[in-house]
């Protein structure tokens, strides 16, 4: 399942999505919103997606990591809209034979699905607004 | 050649849309970052700009059709 | 929170109370039954634990990740008693500003969580059952 | 010296219970090691046995006291 949604993403339905009788391990990651960045208050945050591009990248990035490791069972709901920190953005899970292949895989699928989804979050301060590392000016940061 | 581009995250601001007509010489993805550029130089200062035809990231050669669905995918931060 | 219990995981709220708002990565490991060890149909496992002793190491293995990851949340639930093939034997939750932090901690986690904490399982096949990894002659095996 | 062992998982099939009454001579954990080795020789079979005393993991060096709650850990197995 690859879902881009506006809606408050359920975690454990994802979970159960991603797992499989076969399974003696699930790795689960959860992006959710901070409610600091650059020192600053973040009120809110605005993701955006170009969805169905979305999606594709998502699936190849998740066919290269179901090769390589041998999942049984997968999970990726991303978040867009409005979010508020504390709120959930991105679920990734998967489930395998053996815990090091689980870690190993959720961690591949996040980290490309972070570099390579054509997905974009504006962070919403006090005193002004900000597309997060869209220039060099901005401070590096990442969750 | 004429052409819609889709401009997502901080493109949308510096185009002024989400969906823009544009017309520009050649018709290479190469040549739609040069008309870009030349057109919004704000452009220049992302730290990157990717451009997809038919949801695939295409390199500067890419042949474009006046068909292809084109977007602009300033530096990505999802998740 | 470290819980040894004899009732059903709550996952959701392992994952809850391992959140933390200023935390923007949660990382989950799920441990689950599989259905087949040695190439036989498991039809039950009895897991048990010395339970003072294993809190007590849970907690060491916690401090040390704790420190090193600069975790911001952690929750460790391990189920005992008799566990069908699919249910959840362990969850282990962790929250971190990054989600490097996060993967590492909890692999960390389980990883000496299984190693050091006075838990055992017996694995009950329709033809008898055996002690895991009790003697040299059981294949090895792990998840 | 006496003592009081509690047996866990293989150790509790093989010494016939989960609370065991043991006498034995020397009160060092080495001790009651040959000692088990002695009464009970499939416990040398295991791939491993630690002996926990007050709740840690204790070496063969350790001076066990009467009051002390000893425990047998053998291979574990949890997750």
């Amino acid at each position: 399942m690859i879902k881009i949604t506006e809606k408050a993403i359920d975690v454990q339905k994802v979970i159960d999505t991603a797992s499989s009788l076969g399974a003696g391990a699930v790795n689960v990651f959860i992006g959710t919103v901070r409610n600091t960045a650059h020192q600053k208050n973040v009120v809110w945050l605005e993701y955006e997606a170009y969805e169905a591009m979305a999606v594709a990248e998502i699936r190849k990035v998740i066919d290269e990591a179901a090769a390589k490791w041998g999942l049984l069972g997968w999970a990726v709901s991303h978040r867009i809209g409005t979010l508020k920190p504390g709120e959930v953005a991105v679920v990734v899970a998967v489930s395998a034979p053996h815990r090091k292949e689980s870690f190993d895989a959720c961690q591949y699928i996040i980290d490309n699905v972070k570099a390579k989804a054509p997905i974009w979050k504006k962070e919403v301060f006090e005193d002004g607004e900000e597309w997060v590392d869209a220039r060099p000016m901005a401070t590096a940061h990442d969750n | 050649m004429k052409c819609t581009i889709k401009a997502f995250g901080i493109t949308k601001d510096i185009l002024g849309g989400r969906e823009v007509n544009f017309e520009m010489d050649g018709n290479k993805v190469g040549d739609l970052r040069n008309a870009l550029h030349g057109r919004f130089p704000e452009i220049k200062s992302l730290n990157s700009l990717f451009i997809a035809v038919n949801n695939n990231y295409a390199d500067d050669s890419h042949l474009l059709n006046e068909t292809d669905e084109i977007a602009l995918i300033p530096p990505v931060s999802g998740g």
